[in-house]
């Protein structure tokens, strides 16, 4: 389909001022750009969690599988597995790629699967009316711990980095040119391409007020070098006040999990042909 | 019925289960039809593993307690199988270990002999074993060979060794038939997917389905098969998913506590409609329960998992030959239904060894989806008649491709409007009703031993074998349902006319076949349950099925 | 029957259920039972919520559809529920918004008028209605001096002036009885739960369980309970047997997804005999489906979730008042005999809200298991006649405390055993015909409505107060089991004596209420199921009922 | 009980030569000195997993809780919290906590709950016969990768710094006395103490030979320095070659879970009361 119209006539439900439309913006205009470009949409697959953060699959008008609650990775990366042609791209919650469904994040980045994953960290349960997250700093009062979290946030780009990830940056919604850069250039990433997006939550945690003054965009930065990456990571712990870096943290090139273990198909009658030879190595 | 009986025993690590499958190939190679049990504890090394090996005149699917032949690598095993022998059992053992019971063989000088290194002295105790039985030489040549994959010569020179230091004291005929491929129930489960058209296999270790993982994993070159051992069985089912998206078959293998973990994304297979065929294999349980041994106990778990309503098919393989066969159609199933399908197995099954016939494997006709024809746009949950949408896979040029675990319209799209929930869910349920149709005309109820009789035993899976015994020696029926869902009720009913007594013979607790049935006014008049994870055998059934029947 | 029902409507973010429980606690002050029924899609700002709010002389349990009152927040309000409306319907709307409907509140001026936020503006709006309906100002006082945490002045003042405004034109009379609390299904559940001594309540948010999660942290201190939200369901279950453990009394809450999740542990529980005390609210599934809506379509999961055989407790009560008693039953069961006891809900019953009647409220004996003596060795797992060991918990003088996933022995320590292991079996199913025995001192099955009638409506859970409505309409006897595990066979046989025609009313598409008492041999004559998430309301449900008794 | 026999007559079905056996031999000397302190065993609870390590539970004769694979800390965590005076320990596989299970172990660091956990990290499935696991190094050739992994292992110790671990440590079953340091360390430290062991699977990854002349004990290290820990921990990756640290990484103090999460319980009757008292605000 070419010159498709990119969103879907779906009604929106996001709340007025979600950091949610920035980042459906940025993605329409690269894939209006890549639709430019001559390459076709039809390649294009966006994998979601559940959340306000995944009503994006309804609202953009690619290939799209609307999974369940922290499980957004596993199915992207078997899609890479099954269809190494095309371009994965993961919409996740930071209580889905954080909490419920941590694991398969710290493996997608071990394996270096070919897909991007942009997690829309409002840093709270947005879906489910405004429960703490990983992400939310120390003493966050939610509606299950109304008198404030007991546990201090992780700090999900310093776990991206101990766990092996090649791509690892950091977006703000309120910084829309960055954010369409680094989404770019972590699709163009040949590997796992971790973007963690500081979202905006005008209902639950509207703390632009916070963001604003504080972010800056990485320059001079070394990002081949893992041990400037982890310093510019640790500056801000998610819950201590400091100034908040933004931009690519870290790259590197490795193999890629579809590379490596993706076998060659057959046709089925050369399969079954094989079942019988192998039939007769067992009598 | 010819039969003859070998037990071989030893420690965890001493190769008990390979020494079987020779012994196993010895019997094929001389014209037997084979099954092998093999039992062990959850260890590594050390405690007590054998295998019991018999081979038949007709095709079999269970041991028989009475032994011909009792391999003992180590003291225990003559100790702990004292009970099966006769005054007709030949014994042979490790004379190093053993003392003193039967022909003994001095492992450690017959391999001092020829050099060979400790782990060949299995190949002794094998070549004892078959100039005991009256195998000619060439035969254990010939197996050796073929079976053997490193060393052939040396362990050829160990077994012969042993074959001339011993006497031929207890001869075993020969069979007439030639020798067939031995598969366990895992392998045959596997070639099945194959056959029909797995492209990818997903699973994390658990007994007893890991065997067939292990397998894959040897073969999928060969096979062209990709194959993924990823963190957990959570990330498994969704690979699993993800491939079949992308139009590639895929399947999962787990055991009771990893499906468990399984189950939320069998509703989303539900929901989402996907197309994905899982192998459950039995253990007992609950819980962790014993690892690796059998039960019968999570049919109505599996029956009934995952949130919501949604079709399913369950097929019940009695044995190899029939796993690879149900396999194939329950691959074929669900592609046609975009359905999930499951083979559900019990360790006795998965890791017991069969004969399977060549010229018995019957070849079921290929399933599969309509197409869609690329008008745009894609609806991927058409609401068509049979409830069957026509798929499209992502990369299809103009298709956009939505798959959605929310309620959803025709294109894929998240709904709260109720008309349009009722109407989809009534298409996703349509497919049942479809795939009930379909299946009647493949054998979802098998009836075997004496048609005739009045008097039933009532089973499924892989007391198969079992009950076919005890029912040729007692005259009885075998009503044995292989599809569990969707209930093959008209089937049934009609494989137990003129049934007046019927015993359900069932490897768990409740008797949950027969509670099955009962649903459908079918009730089972006895029950005879074994639960120690222990698969029944023909002498104890026999002594339990008499007192039933007279 | 004297009736009052109002509706308000507005968007997602207006406060929608706040007002609607203002509105409850007005009809509650001047005499009326309470139902309310909150309809709100999945998002959190636009789309369009409302509240049913009904009062009744008798105790009620569902809506009616036609409307006393209407108040509109929005013009969206007017158009969507205009069907509900009669000439008689008085219509209170914000006249900023909604353009000639009704008495209309111009809410900004109204706000503007006294200094007031535009969060207040719902008062402005219950301000009118109370003038509408006729209730004494000195009412709507007292109610928002006890019901508004925040600011009660001046929300008063804004009412005064919307109150002011308006005429009495749809006059409501008052009733007799003092106001009852009000409490939704699960402050019920959760009272309930404390009432049976938890000390411990683990939850992961997912709705329709999650108000339960929230209540909970916020009154944790007030009732001495540790609440933890931790990473995943699959840590929710095992920390709550974590506490158990320990000797502390724990609950769980999620809906089918999470529970899914919580399987692999539930059979944990089973094996291993730690009690552990389940909420599971049912939404439209499968999947994530319409997670704010309602349905009863996971009962067959329920009752058969995780692997392996092992006595669980289900029961669905059908009100806020039942919750509050069975969700004690629950608790005490848990303990009294080491087994998962659930509490089966639903959205409409966990979001709903009900009067309590505090003399209504019945307290059912405390169950517990016996204590271990105190002469060492302990065993956790004794093998006593009723197949419940007593209890010992880590840190009591020479216990050692053994919880086992694995097959085990009465120490706790793994076996593999087979006599042990059919020993072990044994005794936790026996447990489980402890149990049933139990049971039947309890009201397990509800007979209402007409008890002597010869059709009777056959329903579980929620659909109670619907059921009951129609069956008094139409002279019908109600059938409901409250416990659906174990089964209360004699306890139903009984109830459906001289029935001769059955209707099975389910919120399912597969009847599965009908199809579990079809195991027992009763079989429903008709089946009434809905299955778009929303709940039957009484008009519907009494042309069906009709169509079926003529 | 006092002078209890610490070793359980059940027995012992590891193979000749694993790990394991010092791990067992260690906590029994740490028992033992435990009880000859005049403290009771009475206090200390045992939770582990499924697999090889996890038969210790029936091998200590003090209270145990054998799980399911995976699932040891939730299990632990709950018990700290619903028992402060108890001595929580767990001993876990790396399948368990850095597979199956690892959301649990990132998450039992972040909240810093006061218990002691001993993976056995022998780098393989063993009880389901070899099978690679996170830590097994590139290429490792089992059961299910034949033809070598495709993954690179990840650095559990790096990792756990990542987390907001307040106790990282590595020890070796071939050094008994470390190990017992170490593992005496964990237990006195309050909050979560992670210790690393390399165990060795004589069966399935037997790699006493390559580990022994490769390790060292940490000396002149600061382990309060956060830096120092992320540099030693870097040192090996788990996969390539090189020199390997054991001791303690990093330590330092922090509030506990279990000091901000439990409230305190009430007396059944009073519980009853509040309700009652509950119930009137509700009408
Ligand atoms: C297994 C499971 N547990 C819980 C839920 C309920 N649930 C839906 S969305 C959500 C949280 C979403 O948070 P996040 O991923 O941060 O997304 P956001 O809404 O903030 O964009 C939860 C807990 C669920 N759907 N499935
Ligand atoms: C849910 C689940 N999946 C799989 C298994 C099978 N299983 C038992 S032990 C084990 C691996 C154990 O590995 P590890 O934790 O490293 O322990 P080790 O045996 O090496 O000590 C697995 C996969 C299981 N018991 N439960
Ligand atoms: S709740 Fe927050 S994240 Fe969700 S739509 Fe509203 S503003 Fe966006
Ligand atoms: S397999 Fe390895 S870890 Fe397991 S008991 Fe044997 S040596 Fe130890
Ligand atoms: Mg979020
Ligand atoms: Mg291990």
């Amino acid at each position: 389909m070419t010159g498709r119209q990119i969103i879907t006539d779906t009604q929106n439900t996001w709340c007025p001022g979600c950091g949610n439309f920035a980042i459906q913006h940025t993605l329409k205009n690269i894939l209006t750009e890549i639709e430019q470009s001559g390459k076709s949409l039809d390649d294009v697959v966006l994998v979601t969690g559940i959340g306000c953060h995944a009503k994006i699959a309804d609202y953009l008008n690619i290939n799209t599988f609307y999974s369940i609650h922290g499980r957004t990775l596993p199915v992207a990366t078997a899609i890479k597995l099954g269809n190494p042609h095309l371009t994965v791209i993961c919409c996740s919650g930071d209580g889905d790629s954080y909490a419920e469904g941590l694991d398969h994040l710290i493996f997608a980045a071990k394996r270096n699967i070919d897909i991007t994953l942009i997690v829309h960290n409002n840093r709270v349960y947005g879906l489910t009316t405004g429960q703490y997250t990983p992400t939310s700093p120390l003493g966050f009062k939610g509606k299950s711990t109304p008198s404030g979290t007991a546990e201090y946030p992780f700090n999900p780009v310093e776990l991206m980095l101990a766990s092996g990830a090649t791509y690892v940056a950091r977006g703000y919604t309120k910084n829309m040119e960055l954010l369409k850069n680094l989404i770019k250039e972590g699709m163009a990433h040949r590997g796992f391409a971790f973007i963690d997006v500081l979202q905006i939550c005008a209902t639950f945690f509207p703390v632009a007020d916070y963001y604003t003054p504080r972010v800056y965009e990485l320059s001079d930065h070394d990002r081949s070098s893992f041990e400037a990456a982890c310093i510019k990571a640790r500056e801000w712990d998610y819950s201590r006040d400091s100034l908040i870096a933004l931009g690519t943290f870290f790259q590197r090139s490795l193999p890629c999990f579809d590379d490596t273990m993706a076998v060659k198909g057959m046709e089925q009658k050369d399969r079954r042909q094989a079942v019988r030879d192998l039939l007769l190595t067992k009598s | 019925m010819k039969n003859v009986s070998v037990l071989i025993g030893g420690k965890a690590g001493d190769g008990i289960n390979s020494a079987g499958a020779l012994v196993a190939q010895l019997l094929n190679h001389i014209g037997y039809h084979i099954y092998l049990y093999f039992d062990y504890p959850s260890l590594i090394r050390g405690g007590h593993n054998f295998a019991i090996i018999r081979g038949s005149d007709e095709s079999i699917g269970t041991c028989w307690k009475t032994l011909d032949f009792l391999l003992a690598l180590n003291s225990e095993t003559v100790e702990k199988h004292r009970d099966k022998c006769t005054n007709e059992t030949a014994i042979i053992s490790n004379a190093d270990q053993v003392k003193s019971a039967g022909q003994g063989i001095p492992v450690k000088a017959v391999l001092a002999g020829v050099n060979a290194p400790a782990i060949m002295g299995n190949s002794a105790i094998i070549g004892g074993f078959a100039r005991t039985a009256g195998i000619e030489w060439n035969v254990v040549e010939d197996v050796f060979k073929k079976h053997i994959p490193k060393g052939v010569d040396l362990n050829l020179k160990v077994a012969k060794a042993a074959y001339d230091q011993l006497e031929t004291v207890h001869p075993v005929s020969r069979g007439i038939k030639p020798p067939y491929p031995l598969l366990t129930g895992n392998e045959a489960i596997g070639l099945g997917m194959v056959n029909g058209g797995l492209d990818a296999y997903v699973s994390y270790p658990m007994t007893p389905s890991s065997s067939l993982l292990h397998f894959f994993a040897e073969e999928k070159e060969k096979l062209g098969i990709t194959v993924v051992h990823p963190e957990s069985e959570i990330a498994v089912i969704l690979m699993a998913l993800g491939f079949a998206y992308t139009g590639k078959r895929s399947a999962v293998g787990t055991s009771g506590g990893g499906f468990c973990l399984m189950t939320e994304s069998l509703s989303l297979a539900g929901m989402a409609e996907m197309p994905l065929t899982l192998l459950v294999s039995q253990r007992t349980g609950p819980s962790t329960g014993l690892p690796t041994y059998t039960g019968q106990s999570d049919l109505h778990f599996v029956l009934n998992a995952g949130q919501g309503e949604y079709p399913r098919l369950i097929v019940a393989p009695g044995d190899a030959r029939e796993a690879l066969y149900w396999s194939e159609v329950a691959m074929n199933m669900a592609w046609k239904f975009q359905i999930p399908a499951f083979i559900l197995s019990d360790k006795t099954l998965s890791e017991g060894t069969y004969s399977v016939d060549p010229a018995a494997i019957s070849e079921p006709e290929r399933g599969d989806s309509p197409r869609w024809a690329g008008t745009a746009p894609y609806l991927r949950y058409a609401d068509v008649p049979g409830g069957v949408s026509p798929l499209a896979f992502p990369g299809m040029k103009d298709a956009v491709v939505r798959a959605n675990s929310y309620a959803h319209d025709e294109a894929g799209i998240t709904t709260e409007d109720a008309p349009t929930v009722t109407r989809m869910t009534d298409k996703r349920l349509r497919k049942g009703g479809m795939l009930a149709d379909e299946m009647r005309g493949y054998p979802g109820v098998s009836v075997s031993g004496i048609p005739g009789s009045s008097t039933a035993l009532f089973c499924w899976g892989s007391t198969k074998g079992v009950c076919n015994e005890i029912a040729a020696l007692l005259g009885l029926r075998v009503v044995r349902p292989v599809v569990l869902s969707p209930f093959p009720v008209d089937q049934l009913k009609e494989a137990i006319t003129g049934v007046r007594k019927l015993i359900s013979v069932e490897e768990n607790a409740t008797a949950q076949l027969a509670a099955l049935a009962e649903r459908y006014g079918i009730v089972a008049d006895e029950k005879i349950l074994r639960y120690d994870g222990r698969p029944f055998l023909p002498d104890d059934l026999l002594v339990k099925v008499k007192e039933m029947v007279v």
